[in-house]
């Protein structure tokens, strides 16, 4: 097309959700520039959710009726990509998801949650990221690597990342089906200050393996105490709270070869489609234009532009919407972050139409002499292609 | 046996809890001030701790006694310039002003210092505890707990024994009568914010030792605190001691029932105590 | 005489500004952008939120922190309405708003013990452990929250006929339904209240107001008075909640009991405008949206900016926006007050017997 | 029967007794005086009466139906009205609206009645000229007034009326007279706490004195007048 | 009234409440010293004049002069710093203090020493050394009003402002606390009384004023004033009683 194509980008810029969106600046530039390189005419519009989604779901509808954008563009937590795509379907704006676990993004969209039989795919949002499948794989692979009485103590609060793991479609299944003894103490609220309820749970269960899907701060309160009233564990295996060097190191000593998901690293041996750089290339260029460490969701966030690009050149018409959801629904494309493609068969028949996975490893943080942390990518079942970095090793 | 554990866990939280609540309760009782940005103003001070920390690797404990004066100062300043311009009968403008606060305070901080989640590392006590018979009890937590009673008691000795804690006293009943004595309310109440920033201080040492803090957590324990002051009775700092355990005793058999239950169960108990005693635990004589 | 006679003028005047006003408004989704509509739209169910709490604060001397409370079960019960029991968004706005005024009656039991600054903390809990509860309901996801399933707001009442009428999407037709919806419950907010203050009962509160114990002396029952607004207010503000989250489409607990959105900004729209008259929120409403419109794209700087604000006109302007206009012109829009009968006649009128 | 009756009402302040065992009747449509030193304890009687306060002991009654726990908006539902020594104006309302909300509510006047009825009260009261006005703005003296007009706006079968005349020149005290001998003559029953004695001999029937909450006497107001102890104690001029 | 420089001197004082004008040019002169009553009824104002010159009220027109100064702009601690103290109406004691505290945070300003300390006002009033522990508001209504009055002497004042110190007393009790006076007035302090009770206003003072509606009606001393004329000013009616 010729008209001058309006991108919407919605992401948590401020607000206890802004650690996500660290890239988005130096990304939106990138963009922008490559795109003009390559002959795309195209705008960026950024509207910052504030963490909250209920200002998520205004920015969506203002990017629609005010802005009148062809296509949006949104990232991390269901608390903002949730209410933006909610909208944009019912206003038939394509949208391009990202750096949210499909679960809680494909189900924690449909009306009735517990009801699988009611679901309904989507016309016009299309979702890429891993899955609880994989992160729960990965975890589980790392638990069979080491000599362990295999009964596992999880601490799931009651959000949406919590309550997806619980359910029938996260671990309790898998870790049975692999053999291992689960004990889930309950539904907690987020910033809870005290855990002695759930420390005294493990050690009743005599539990060697803990998990879970705790915010930071949560996390470091329950290590804290876990280690002051004498619980244990050989292996810690935590998502969302170790996922920034930040919270980490935080922990200081504490913070030793804890695991977690990795779902990217400039280890990662892909390449950008849209700019040609490997993963370390693109850190190391984030690291100089932000100042700042690298941090997972990065990748990601380029990613997004990278499929969206990709999709504008494809469509017919990229203002047209419905030729432009066309034009991604048939998007296979080598990003930065792995292959994205929708309607694959990794993904379950419900969601297939609008989900594409990326691949997920395990990882390890590991201090080093003056206090910094590495991440070494100990489990890779997902995606071979990924390199090890070492071997789980047991918590002392 | 379990049990027992819940209580004492319970205690030890709920010495967080009052902690939070005393410098609350000092400028509640004195000048009837609902402070909406204490919780913001202790996520302050947890980061004018970790700026002294970074900057000289001292440890927390120590920079937090250089954080003491500055946070004090702090706090007349804004008495003096602010909370003074707006105290009287209407409980809306003090309301307003301070949740005005609480909202530049938080993106300031959000603006100096993103919303990174920090900590302030205390070296090997993070992890230590003691064993007393059947109980493991974190250093910490017992730190906290006992500091939590040194304050008060601090608190108490100043209010009861010294002619500062008169003027305190005095102004408290009648900030109108207390101007014949030659005494300025709005200088008592300046020295109060000040002293209550010094407790918030103290408050923000424990919490950085406890989790991580961001400059958006200020808000989450503030109700706590409020429900612990006014359980307690307005003015009593004996009684918001009481009131912390409380709610941290609910919340912790909450919790041994169903995790589900922890923070509910606080309210509950808030509530409960407030159908049987509309004024608190340990309400003054006179209100 | 001639003063009598400018007054009456600009009464007649600004009640045919008011009419065109209305017209014009009800026009919007007609001859306005979509944008114009959901623009209206967030002011005009902001608008009615600052009324309700403007009823509570500035005249029944209520000073809630509990309004989220409202919010939230007007928007959780539309949509267990909606998803449970299959039944139309707007008839679960009703059942929301229903379902909040029947919540304030035992919150009311409780907080009613509680004076000043205690009432306030006593709404905030309260309302608190409205969210905790909301967040075990499973079946509507529990704390992760639900949406409304896909196309919801196509089939809701009222939308395919509009689609059709002006030949719209659904979507903006759903806009234009939900907008009206939220101009006539502005509207009734506004001539609820006026009556309603103008009335035995408002008068009455604002004697309360004014002098509680005399007010008991000349046989107002003040607690009777308050649970009232009480009660009625949490009408007011569980409909505009359910009516909200049609727009946002989906819910969590932690946001549709979001003591920020749905309280403390309610409370600065109110303060901002002038607590204790009418067109106050009104102007509050039109400030805010303002600043939001230019300045949220700046996140924490638009924050400070609206904490700022709130500090200064507490300091500065402690009656408001309105308050300052009255003051400067003398002029008062909604006036509440009962001007006494012209003296006819100089003959005693019969009073009529005490039953 | 009596209207009002009061019997061993007894009311402490802490260590101070303020009221004090007062027993009396007050018969359909009488006038009742009462006269005392400062603190005697007269306005707490006016409180307990109109149910500001509630005695430490004692029965009152109301027609002969016991109102002792009854709430002060009650007491003025069941034909009690006040004024109050210190005036509580509501001061954000006008003169009139201050009126119209005593006669809506207390005096469950309906809205069509209420303005007819509050002008007249005011025209009687001589506030007329005032009636936009807002009462915080008046001064004492018409805020004493204010009290009176509003007591009668609640359309009372017992008014209670605390010191209205303190302070009138001569000629309004006359006026006064005239409009308090009017409502009593409307059968209203009055009772008249007063320092203007001859204002206030010149309508009651009967006189009582309190002293330390106790009451010393009630009688004709003759009686009371002429004896020296009540003089004394009354003017605290050794005679 | 008075030869030699007046100590106090009100002069055309007015003062509000919001819309509301409470004082309309009032004029008073204190010697050192001296004792001066000022009656009134209910609601004349006496309160409010005490108040203002206490600068507890912001005055409006007019001029409160301290020997010669000008302090009706001061705030009400610096006018106590002046040396200005008053016993408030209505005892006001603190709650929350005991009896001793109450008096101790009448010292509150006070620099060196004096006539007046902890000692002596326990010699003034020995009841209250037995109930020093006691929280004064634990105390008969004549106990309070002697605190009250300890209290303000604490500071060791050259003007006592007392509003009211007999009201609701018991008449030993009164007589025991104007049994004070004399002796406060030996220590240097001059005093301002407002009393109801005519006949001990007469008693105890040099000169009486007699205010009504926010005006002084009638002053002069005691011994000039007939009882017609005060009569005449406190109700404003001319009538023979009996
Ligand atoms: N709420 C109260 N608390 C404590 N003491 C009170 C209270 N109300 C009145 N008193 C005291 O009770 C006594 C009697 O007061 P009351 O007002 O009834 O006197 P009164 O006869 O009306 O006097 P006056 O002629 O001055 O109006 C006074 O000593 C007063 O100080
Ligand atoms: N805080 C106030 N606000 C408004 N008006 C007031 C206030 N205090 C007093 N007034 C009014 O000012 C006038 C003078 O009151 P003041 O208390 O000075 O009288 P007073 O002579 O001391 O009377 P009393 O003998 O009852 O103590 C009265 O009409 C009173 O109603
Ligand atoms: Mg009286
Ligand atoms: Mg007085």
């Amino acid at each position: 097309g010729n008209a001058k194509i309006r991108i919407g980008y919605v992401s948590p810029q401020s607000g206890p959700l802004s650690a996500f969106s660290e890239a988005d600046n130096f990304m939106v530039a990138q963009f922008l520039e490559v795109a003009k390189a390559q002959g795309l005419d195209v705008e960026v519009i950024v509207k910052d959710s504030q963490s909250n989604p209920n200002r998520a779901a205004e920015v969506a509808r203002e990017l629609i009726t005010r802005d009148q954008v062809n296509l949006i563009l949104v990232a991390s937590t269901p608390e903002t990509t949730n209410p933006v795509c909610t909208i944009a379907e019912a206003e038939e704006i394509p949208v391009i998801s990202s750096v949210a676990p499909w679960q809680p993004w494909f189900i924690g969209q449909q009306g009735n949650p517990s009801d699988p039989g009611s679901w309904q795919p989507f016309d016009y949002v299309y979702h890429f990221f891993w899955g609880l499948e994989d992160n729960i794989g990965a975890f589980l692979r790392m638990w069979d690597s080491v000599q362990t009485n295999r009964k596992v103590g999880a601490l799931w609060p009651n959000d949406g990342d919590g309550n997806a793991w619980a359910s029938e479609v996260g671990m309790p299944p898998a870790a049975a089906a692999a053999g291992f003894e689960l004990t889930d103490a309950g539904r907690y609220q987020n910033l809870t200050d005290d855990f002695s309820a759930q420390i005294n749970a493990f050690k009743r269960a005599e539990c060697e393996i803990m998990t879970g899907i705790p915010i930071p701060p949560d996390f470091t309160t329950f290590w804290t105490q876990a280690m002051q009233q004498g619980f244990n564990p050989k292996v810690v295996s935590i998502a969302k709270a170790l996922l920034f060097p930040e919270s980490v190191v935080a922990l200081g000593d504490l913070g030793h070869n804890l695991s977690c998901e990795l779902y990217w690293s400039p280890a990662f041996p892909y390449k950008s489609s849209l700019t040609g750089d490997s993963s370390a290339d693109l850190a190391g260029k984030f690291q100089e234009a932000a100042k700042r460490q690298w941090t997972q969701p990065v990748g990601f966030t380029h990613a997004l532009f990278e499929v969206a690009a990709d999709a504008l050149k494809r469509a017919e018409d990229p203002t047209d919407g419905d030729a432009l959801a066309e034009a991604i629904a048939a998007t296979r494309l080598d990003t930065v972050v792995g292959n994205i493609g929708w309607g694959k068969e990794n993904v379950p028949e419900f969601a297939r139409r609008n989900v594409a996975k990326t691949p997920l490893v395990g990882g390890q943080w590991r201090r080093k002499e003056d206090g910094s942390f590495d991440l070494v990518i100990v489990e890779n079942g997902n995606a071979p292609e990924i390199p090890l970095g070492g071997t789980l090793e047991l918590l002392a | 046996m379990i049990w027992l554990d819940t209580l004492v866990q319970g205690v030890l939280l709920g010495g967080l809890y009052a902690l939070f609540a005393a410098g609350l309760s000092l400028v509640f009782g004195i000048m009837r001030l609902v402070n909406l940005a204490h919780g913001d103003l202790i996520v302050l001070a947890a980061y004018v701790i970790l700026g002294i920390c970074s900057a000289t690797g001292m440890n927390p404990f120590i920079a937090a006694t250089l954080a003491l004066p500055v946070m004090f100062v702090f706090g007349w300043l804004l008495q003096t310039h602010l909370f003074n311009r707006v105290l009287g009968e209407d409980i809306l403008p003090p309301l307003l002003v301070t949740f005005g606060l609480s909202v530049v305070t938080q993106n300031l901080l959000l603006e100096f210092f993103s919303a990174d989640s920090r900590k302030l590392a205390m070296g090997a006590v993070e992890a230590q505890s003691v064993t007393l018979g059947p109980f493991t009890l974190g250093l910490i937590p017992l730190a906290t707990l006992g500091s939590a009673f040194a304050v008060i008691f601090a608190l108490n000795q100043l209010f009861y024994r010294t002619a500062l804690g008169r003027a305190f006293r005095a102004t408290s009943d009648d900030r109108v009568t207390v101007q014949l004595m030659g005494i300025y309310p709005q200088k008592v109440f300046a020295i109060a914010t000040g002293i209550a920033l010094m407790v918030a201080t103290l408050a923000a040492l424990y919490l950085g030792a406890r989790a991580n803090f961001d400059p958006t957590i200020g808000p989450a324990r503030l109700l706590y605190a409020f429900e612990a002051v006014i359980i307690g009775g307005l003015g009593s700092l004996w009684g918001t001691l009481a009131g912390g355990l409380v709610i941290g005793v609910a919340q912790a058999f909450g919790a041994a029932i169903n995790p589900e239950w922890q923070i509910l169960a606080g309210h509950l108990a808030f509530v409960a105590v407030l159908l049987v005693r509309p004024r608190g635990l340990f309400p003054r004589a006179n209100d | 005489m001639s003063s009598s006679f400018s007054k009456g003028s600009a009464r007649s005047l600004g009640i045919a500004i008011a009419v065109v006003l209305v017209l014009g408004m009800i026009a919007v989704p007609v001859i306005g952008s979509r944008a114009l509509v959901q623009d209206l739209f967030s002011v005009l169910t902001l608008l009615v939120l600052a009324l309700n709490w403007n009823m509570l604060a500035g005249f029944a001397g209520l000073v809630s922190v509990g309004q989220q409370a409202f919010v939230g079960i007007g928007a959780y019960v539309m949509f267990a309405c909606t998803i449970l029991w299959g039944l139309d968004p707007l008839v679960g706005v009703l059942v929301g708003g229903v379902a909040a005024m029947l919540f304030s009656i035992p919150m009311a039991f409780f907080a009613f013990r509680l004076n000043g600054a205690y009432f306030a903390i006593g709404t905030w809990a309260v309302a608190d452990i409205a969210r905790l509860v909301a967040s075990q309901w499973t079946a509507l996801g529990g704390g992760t929250g639900t949406s409304l399933p896909k196309g919801t707001t196509k089939d809701m009442f009222g939308v395919p006929f509009v689609k059709d009428l002006l030949d719209v999407s659904s979507a903006a037709a759903a806009d234009a339904v939900t907008y009206w919806l939220a101009l006539a419950l502005a509207l009734a907010m506004l001539t609820i209240s006026y009556v309603f203050l103008r009335s035995k009962m408002g008068l009455g509160l604002q004697a309360v107001r004014d002098n509680l114990e005399a007010a008991r002396s000349v046989g107002i029952n003040p607690t009777r008075l308050k649970a009232l607004v009480f009660t009625l207010c949490a009408f007011g503000t569980g409909l505009t909640g359910a009516l909200i989250f049609i727009q946002i489409t989906r819910v969590t607990p932690q946001a549709a009991f979001a003591v920020i959105d749905w309280t403390a900004f309610v409370i600065f729209i109110v303060v901002i405008g002038g607590i204790g008259t009418l067109p106050g929120p009104i102007l509050g409403a039109l400030v805010f949206y303002a600043l939001e419109r230019l300045l949220a794209d700046y996140g924490t700087v638009y924050l400070i900016a609206l904490g700022l604000l709130g500090i200064a006109v507490m300091l500065f302007a402690r009656r408001g926006l309105w308050g300052l206009i009255t003051d400067r012109t003398g002029f008062d829009l909604l006036p509440l007050g009962h001007a006494p009968p012209a003296p006819l006649s100089e003959t005693r009128q019969p009073v009529p017997e005490r039953t | 029967m009596a209207i009002l009756s009061l019997q061993n009402v007894s009311k402490s302040f802490g260590a101070l007794k303020v009221t004090d065992d007062v027993r009396f009747e007050l018969a359909e449509g009488e006038a009742l005086g009462i006269i005392g030193p400062n603190g005697a304890g007269k306005s707490t009687l006016f409180n307990l009466i109109a149910g500001n306060l509630r005695p430490d002991e004692g029965v009152i009654t109301l027609s002969g139906r016991d109102v002792t726990g009854e709430s002060p908006m009650q007491r003025c539902a069941s034909g009690v009205g006040r004024s109050f020594q210190i005036p509580q104006p509501f001061g954000h309302l006008s003169v009139y609206e201050n009126l119209l909300v005593a006669a809506r509510f207390g005096g469950g006047v309906s809205g069509h009645d209420a303005p007819a009825l509050c002008m007249d009260i005011l025209r009687r009261t001589g506030l007329a000229e005032s009636a936009a006005k807002p009462a915080g703005s008046l001064s004492l003296l018409s805020r004493k007034r204010l009290e009176l007009a509003r007591a009668m706006a609640t359309r009372p079968r017992v008014i209670l009326l605390d010191e209205i005349a303190g302070g009138l020149t001569d000629g309004e005290c006359v006026e006064l007279v005239a409009t308090i001998r009017g409502i009593h003559g409307e059968g209203i029953a009055i009772i008249w706490i007063e320092h203007v004695l001859h204002a206030l001999t010149s309508v009651v029937e009967r006189l009582m004195v309190l002293n330390f909450g106790k009451m010393l006497m009630i009688g004709a107001p003759d009686e009371v007048m002429a004896s020296p102890e009540v003089k004394e104690i009354y003017l605290g001029i050794e005679v | 009234m008075s030869e030699g420089e007046p100590l106090l001197a009100v002069e055309a004082l007015t003062a509000h409440y919001g819309d509301f004008q409470a004082l309309f040019g009032v004029d008073l002169h204190l010697d050192p010293g001296g004792c001066v009553a000022i009656i009134g009824a209910n609601g004349a104002g006496k309160t409010t004049l005490m108040r203002t010159i206490a600068g507890i009220l912001r005055a409006g027109a007019g001029r409160v002069l301290l020997d010669g100064a000008e302090i009706q702009r001061l705030a009400a601690p610096e006018v106590l710093r002046h040396g200005v103290a008053m016993v408030p109406e209505g005892r006001k004691l603190f709650p929350s203090l005991s009896v001793e505290e109450n008096l101790l945070i009448g010292a509150h300003e006070r620099k060196g020493d004096g006539r007046w300390n902890l000692e002596t006002i326990y010699d003034l009033f020995p009841i209250l050394r037995e109930r020093r522990r006691n929280p004064g508001t634990a105390l008969s209504g004549g106990q309070q009003q002697m605190v009250a009055i300890g209290r303000a002497l604490m500071s060791n004042p050259r003007v006592l402002l007392c509003d009211e110190i007999s009201l609701g007393l018991a008449p030993v009790v009164i007589r025991d606390i104007y049994a004070a006076v004399p002796r406060i007035r030996e220590s240097g302090t001059a005093i301002v009384v407002v009393e109801q009770d005519i006949g001990q206003a007469l008693k105890i003072a040099d000169y009486v004023y007699c205010m009504m509606e926010g005006r002084v009606t009638l002053s002069g001393r005691p011994s000039d004033l007939s009882r017609e004329a005060i009569h005449d000013a406190y109700f404003g009616v001319s009538h023979d009683l009996a």
